[in-house]
């Protein structure tokens, strides 16, 4: 992407100033005029798909925690993609692709009303949007069943204004990892590493929900209240993320998406195959929740490498997806004792950071195993150490202004009677008795 | 009267209310409940973490009869609810004062 | 659209005959033969987009009603959509877009099954279909819980052939109202309004769902089953959108996609962050499902002015239809005493009609705002009115008639067991233990 | 499909390879170029549209069957979509459209790593891989509720490699039906009647689930646990039908997509109308989910025809489906006593062949009664019959195989209490209070 | 004091809820049940099968009182319960030895 | 034998439960009811109308012990579910006639 992403946009720019009047209604199509015109379609499609995954990440996240606290994730989700698409109108784009300033951020390009004869800048803008509503939403699972509203609410209008586009600016907006030659084609780093990481630092500065952990330091399962849903999430994600990776060619004039496509699609299946396997081997029966992530580990770890990586890579990157998430599942849950009620920070965060790496070793020409020598991989692991430290930095910050002010976590007992009732007066699911008290934990 | 109040495995119902019937007794109420005793619940791995379902579903059937059926019915609940596997439940015999009933005002044993 | 709509039409059946085989294979594509592929691709991806809201209606109204209703509601639209498909294809076409009777209704077009050489016919027909059928389905959620199936059959065919063809005609079909330069790009009024207005009428004469209104007058919430299905009904419905309203343009090589889009987007965020805000205002909490219905309050008010308004535009409309539909959903609950159970009138009906003139004062070309005067405000006004007129008179009509003949409404024991039980010998949720009583309402 | 298919597929070789560098960016756009992109933004967006349909049919199985086996659903529909596409690329795509051997399969084609110039390999190969997994998936819903786990892996390993596979390399692939002039667009046959006949074998040797006939013979209902995921299932389906029979064009430079995508509607709805009379003459009431599948029936009769039969025909078809839909459950349910909990065999084994040999009947250019003689009927229906008796030969053995070492059903036991709990440790709606016993059967 | 339980029709609890609000009792406890007696079940066709509910939706009504009050509570049941119809429920009337509450520990008549 | 029946908040079944087994009981069965009494409802705003929660959930536990231990249970239950706050809940005393164990066929004492 780096590169090729604002390349792509800088011909179809070109072509528009060469070309006068190319798109307008009436003169006749010519092959550039339609060279445009499909470039934007493809484009539109696939950010209309990224758009979609807002449905996928709420059904996960809901279906994953208990009754309770589901439409209050609703809500969240709901407010990362709203109040996201008017700050990264107002602020986020011009940050992230705007002329740039040392490297760092761009430093103009805010709150576009008339982008003159390039009809081509909205479909750009509308597709990196929804890229941001995507870092954004992350988060919300990890916190998820104990975050104030509020506080949530100031989170995401900073990660959406600032933590995430001074990210794309440096990867994508021709920034400094750019400049470096970093190679994230779709954002396994940019994107999902970025959410991954600041639900990290949420989740461990919000503390575990009440119950997960036991006095005597025992972990306890915490049951999501509908499987189906959170499947139902998996596969719109699953479906989305064919606008989110072929759809960064921002051209359908590019016929290497179909071979991103392809890639995308063994890589989640691959994911998924591992992790049933792993979590068969390590507890016995395999795990429906876990199999879920292992597609979207697969997912996310081949966002990085898509465009750049053979097949075989991609089969590679969605095995070893599927089992590095199970293990980072375990760490975070029982080393670290941070409690990810959906396991956010292990698929988007580790997954997101293996992805990155593995470009390294297996993109086609200049990864370590295709005989490219070290040199990509060394910038690919600097990325995502770079990025790791700037989005926990500003994260922790972040996170600590809103505890000193308006306070992140809810009361215990609101907490215990559900964030539903308690901040949103709702009971998500009014006709249907639910069990109190839970006969599964104790 | 008695109310004879039993709380069984939840795949057992069908059989004991068909013998019941057989017998000669339709009325009863049902009820979900979960409960716990001699039999240990089971723990599952869910995302690698356990948890132990330690409550279980059962269900408690509550049948008013007049006193002298009590020893049937509590026969037939004994023969059609035993698996001889720990869980299999308790019957309860308590006292009953009065019994209507709401559609016609009868009491006592005409309104069972 | 107005022209617009028609005037690419005809390009592209001009081009056709022009070129003679532009579209056969084997005779090596020309510049021309892609545009009118382009073209059709897009309007056919845009009326799948559409027909997916279909889901999205279910799934909301679904949602926002309860559990014993469910089935019946699924039921209703999916009769929408099919006998919706089927008689806008024998008839509502041939009324909607046939040859111009005293711009009144069309007289020609009926039931084609041979479009001659104009294959791109066909995508423009199923893109009008899906249009048609979303308009009859709005009402549905107005109606819900205790409408008769039968009669609710009745009214499906009577909106499909004959109310929203004409609308159409009118508007999009070279009628008078599109004579005098109405403009709604993608159906604000045309299909939104139609459906909302229809449904209030519906509403009304059907009364109130029982325990809705206290003897005392006061006014009782009844909530709904599931928020979570009513949110991803959300989600799926503002994914459609974009095939609504940017594939409006039926030509994806107008590059005005990307801009709509953009402005879709923008209104449908702002349209939810307002909602939530004056939620929080009024009643002390950020009510999820009002939230939720200011999405869709920003969809419907931008759809008319997509393609004439820029995102300055597009964000004005969207505060101004979250805060609106809170209003009229008031208005409608507390001082009408008509009982919407999903919200539908104040979102179609109100935010429609609001989205319609505000182009009067937005429009970059001819809005007030903008220096244009106040004609096109005055034009917009006309068609809200006369389109209100219409509709609230032939379905007032068409209702009553139903009333006359089979009935509109259930029993009341039939509504107090639920419809699902009645009218289709169904428990929708049949492995799940259901409140009864309500513990909520008394 | 047929011939058609391949023959793009071969056009758009030679174009590439008689127009050397016609995708390769910065050398400005042809008409060629840009013919061969909007092939395969076309292709690709089908796909995508394909894929989602998994999503479809885990939700109408998981919603038709009860809340205790709805993980276990789940993950079999995740597991052929993941085996499937990878055993699909290992092998499936190469006995499919590898080198024709004797008519009967292909030989060579696996695991491809580089399609050399041929970019738009990759989105052939991608829209193949989604329809095998569809193919798959279709017997998840005939044995559900009582399959072993391991031995559904089993099975689907051997459909996504061998079965599906051969019978789409004698159609599709240039196999001796293809040779005989048997026309099947988009697989009505080759997809749907291969998943419904091995349902139908899988599901005898299975046996029913207990308590589906009692000891005098009664047949009892099972009713599902959720009637609105399954009606969205239908959705989804419908909806990603849209890319199943217009996109099998593999061009979008062909506008007969926009022909086949109303056809495709029109049989829906008329599917879905007819189910719904022929249920309400026949039980009394219109039934809920009969109506769904009556859609889906209706999507499968047209599969084969989309683009050989016109409107008209598409609703002949349609009408059809619905009305042999109700009959075959009948006679699947009550006569052959195979117990299918979610219609499976009915709607794609029934009506893929009732569809199939429609054609022979309504093709606008081959039918019987469009006056094109007998032959194309004899060869559909020689088609149809060809495959189902492969079908059943190879997956009775598959099935008796897997029967006789690891076992095809679980114990008695394990099926009471669930599949969920037994097989993945797992409650799908650890919230919510279940009902047990079930009030509903006895 | 005794335990007034009564097993009724699920749509005739707000009525009774009220009419015993009215008398002076606030206190009660309500729980889902399922039940079968004279009342028929009812046959309904699924996908063409039939399927019989023969257990009914009820909802069991507890109320604690003392002595006196019985008659009373009973005769409002009888009045606000009641359709006329098979499938009106039943009252039971059943010996409460002692009565605690839990907030203040106090026993007996001043713990209802 | 006595029946100890509780209604409890749901938040304190787990403390109780644990108590009672440190105590020695380990059997007890359980249901999910909705109560009324002098805890006031909630009122909460749902699309701008009002709706009130009148009948709170609440936990009913059932524990069949004999005669000697009654008090102590009681007592146990008093500790452990008292907020202090109204809407505690109640313990009600019923007396048992006989108790049979499924399993075993055994009666009384030797069956709780
Ligand atoms: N003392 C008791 N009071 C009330 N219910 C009890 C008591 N003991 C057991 N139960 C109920 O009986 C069920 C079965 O009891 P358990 O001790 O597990 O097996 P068994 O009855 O076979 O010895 C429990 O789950 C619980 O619901
Ligand atoms: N003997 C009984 N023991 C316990 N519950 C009973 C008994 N008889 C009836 N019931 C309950 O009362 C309900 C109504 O009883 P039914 O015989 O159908 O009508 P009615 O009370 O009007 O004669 C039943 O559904 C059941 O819950
Ligand atoms: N007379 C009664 N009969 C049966 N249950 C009662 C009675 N009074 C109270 N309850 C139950 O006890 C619960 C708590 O009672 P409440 O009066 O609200 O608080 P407190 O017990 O602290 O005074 C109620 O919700 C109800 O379930």
């Amino acid at each position: 992407m780096n590169f090729r992403r604002s390349l792509v946009f800088t011909m179809i720019l070109l072509l528009l100033v060469i070309l006068p009047g190319v798109a307008m209604a009436g003169e006749g199509p010519t092959a550039d005029s339609n060279a445009v015109a499909i470039d934007t379609v493809w484009t539109l499609v696939a950010a209309f798909l990224v758009f979609f995954m807002q449905a996928g990440f709420a059904m996960v996240e809901a279906g994953f925690t208990r009754a309770k606290n589901a439409g209050n994730i609703i809500m969240k989700n709901l407010m990362d993609l709203s109040v996201g698409s008017l700050l990264f109108w107002f602020i986020g784009y011009g940050i992230m692709f705007g002329s740039d300033y040392f490297g760092l951020f761009g430093t103009d390009g805010f709150l576009v009303i008339n982008s003159g004869e390039d009809l081509t800048f909205w479909a750009f803008l509308i597709f990196q949007t929804v890229f941001c509503a995507t870092a954004a939403t992350i988060v919300s699972g990890a916190m998820a069943e104990r975050t104030k509203f509020i506080a949530y609410l100031l989170y995401s209008i900073g990660i959406s204004a600032i933590i995430y586009p001074i990210v794309g600016h440096w990867i994508w907006g021709g920034g400094w990892l750019s400049e470096l030659g970093f190679k994230d084609f779709a954002g396994s780093t940019v994107v999902h590493s970025v959410g991954g990481w600041a639900g990290l630092i949420g989740a461990t500065i919000l503390g575990a929900r009440i119950g997960k952990y036991g006095k005597d330091g025992s972990v306890n399962a915490i049951p999501g209240h509908s499987i189906t849903l959170g499947a139902l999430g998996v596969f719109i994600l699953w479906f989305g993320w064919f606008g989110f990776n072929p759809g960064s060619t921002v051209a359908g004039t590019d016929l290497s998406i179909g071979l991103i496509a392809v890639n995308t699609n063994l890589s989640a299946a691959a994911g998924a195959v591992t992790a049933m396997i792993t979590s068969w081997i390590r507890y016995g029966k395999p795990d429906v929740s876990l199999t879920l992530n292992g597609a979207l580990a697969g997912l996310v770890g081949i966002t990085a490498g898509c465009a750049f990586v053979d097949p075989l890579g991609a089969v590679v990157i969605g095995l070893l997806s599927g089992i590095v998430l199970i293990i980072a599942v375990e760490i975070i849950d029982k080393k670290l004792k941070v409690d990810d009620p959906v396991g956010a920070v292990a698929v988007h965060g580790a997954c997101g950071a293996l992805g990155t790496v593995l470009v390294g070793l297996l993109d086609v020409e200049q990864g370590l195993l295709y005989g490219g020598g070290m040199s990509l991989l060394l910038v690919q692991l600097l990325g995502v150490i770079a990025v790791f430290l700037w989005t926990i930095g500003t994260s922790y910050i972040l996170f600590k202004v809103i505890d000193a002010t308006v306070g992140l976590r809810v009361a215990p007992q609101e907490e215990e009677s559900g964030l539903d009732i308690h901040e949103h007066s709702l009971e998500a699911y009014g006709d249907f008795v639910l069990k109190t008290p839970s006969p599964n934990v104790h | 009267m008695k109310k004879i109040e039993c709380i069984i495995r939840p795949n057992k119902v069908e059989e004991v209310k068909e013998a019941l019937g057989e017998f000669g007794i339709h009325g009863l109420t049902i009820t979900n409940v979960i409960g716990c005793g001699q039999q240990k619940g089971k723990t599952e791995i869910y995302r690698g973490s356990k948890y132990t379902i330690n409550l279980l579903p059962k269900v408690k059937l509550e049948i008013v009869t007049d006193d002298d059926s009590v020893d049937e019915v509590v026969q037939i609940i004994l023969e059609n609810a035993k698996t001889g596997e720990i869980g299999d439940g308790k019957i309860f015999v308590t006292p009953v004062e009065n019994v209507i009933r709401i559609r016609t005002g009868e009491t006592g044993k005409d309104a069972i």
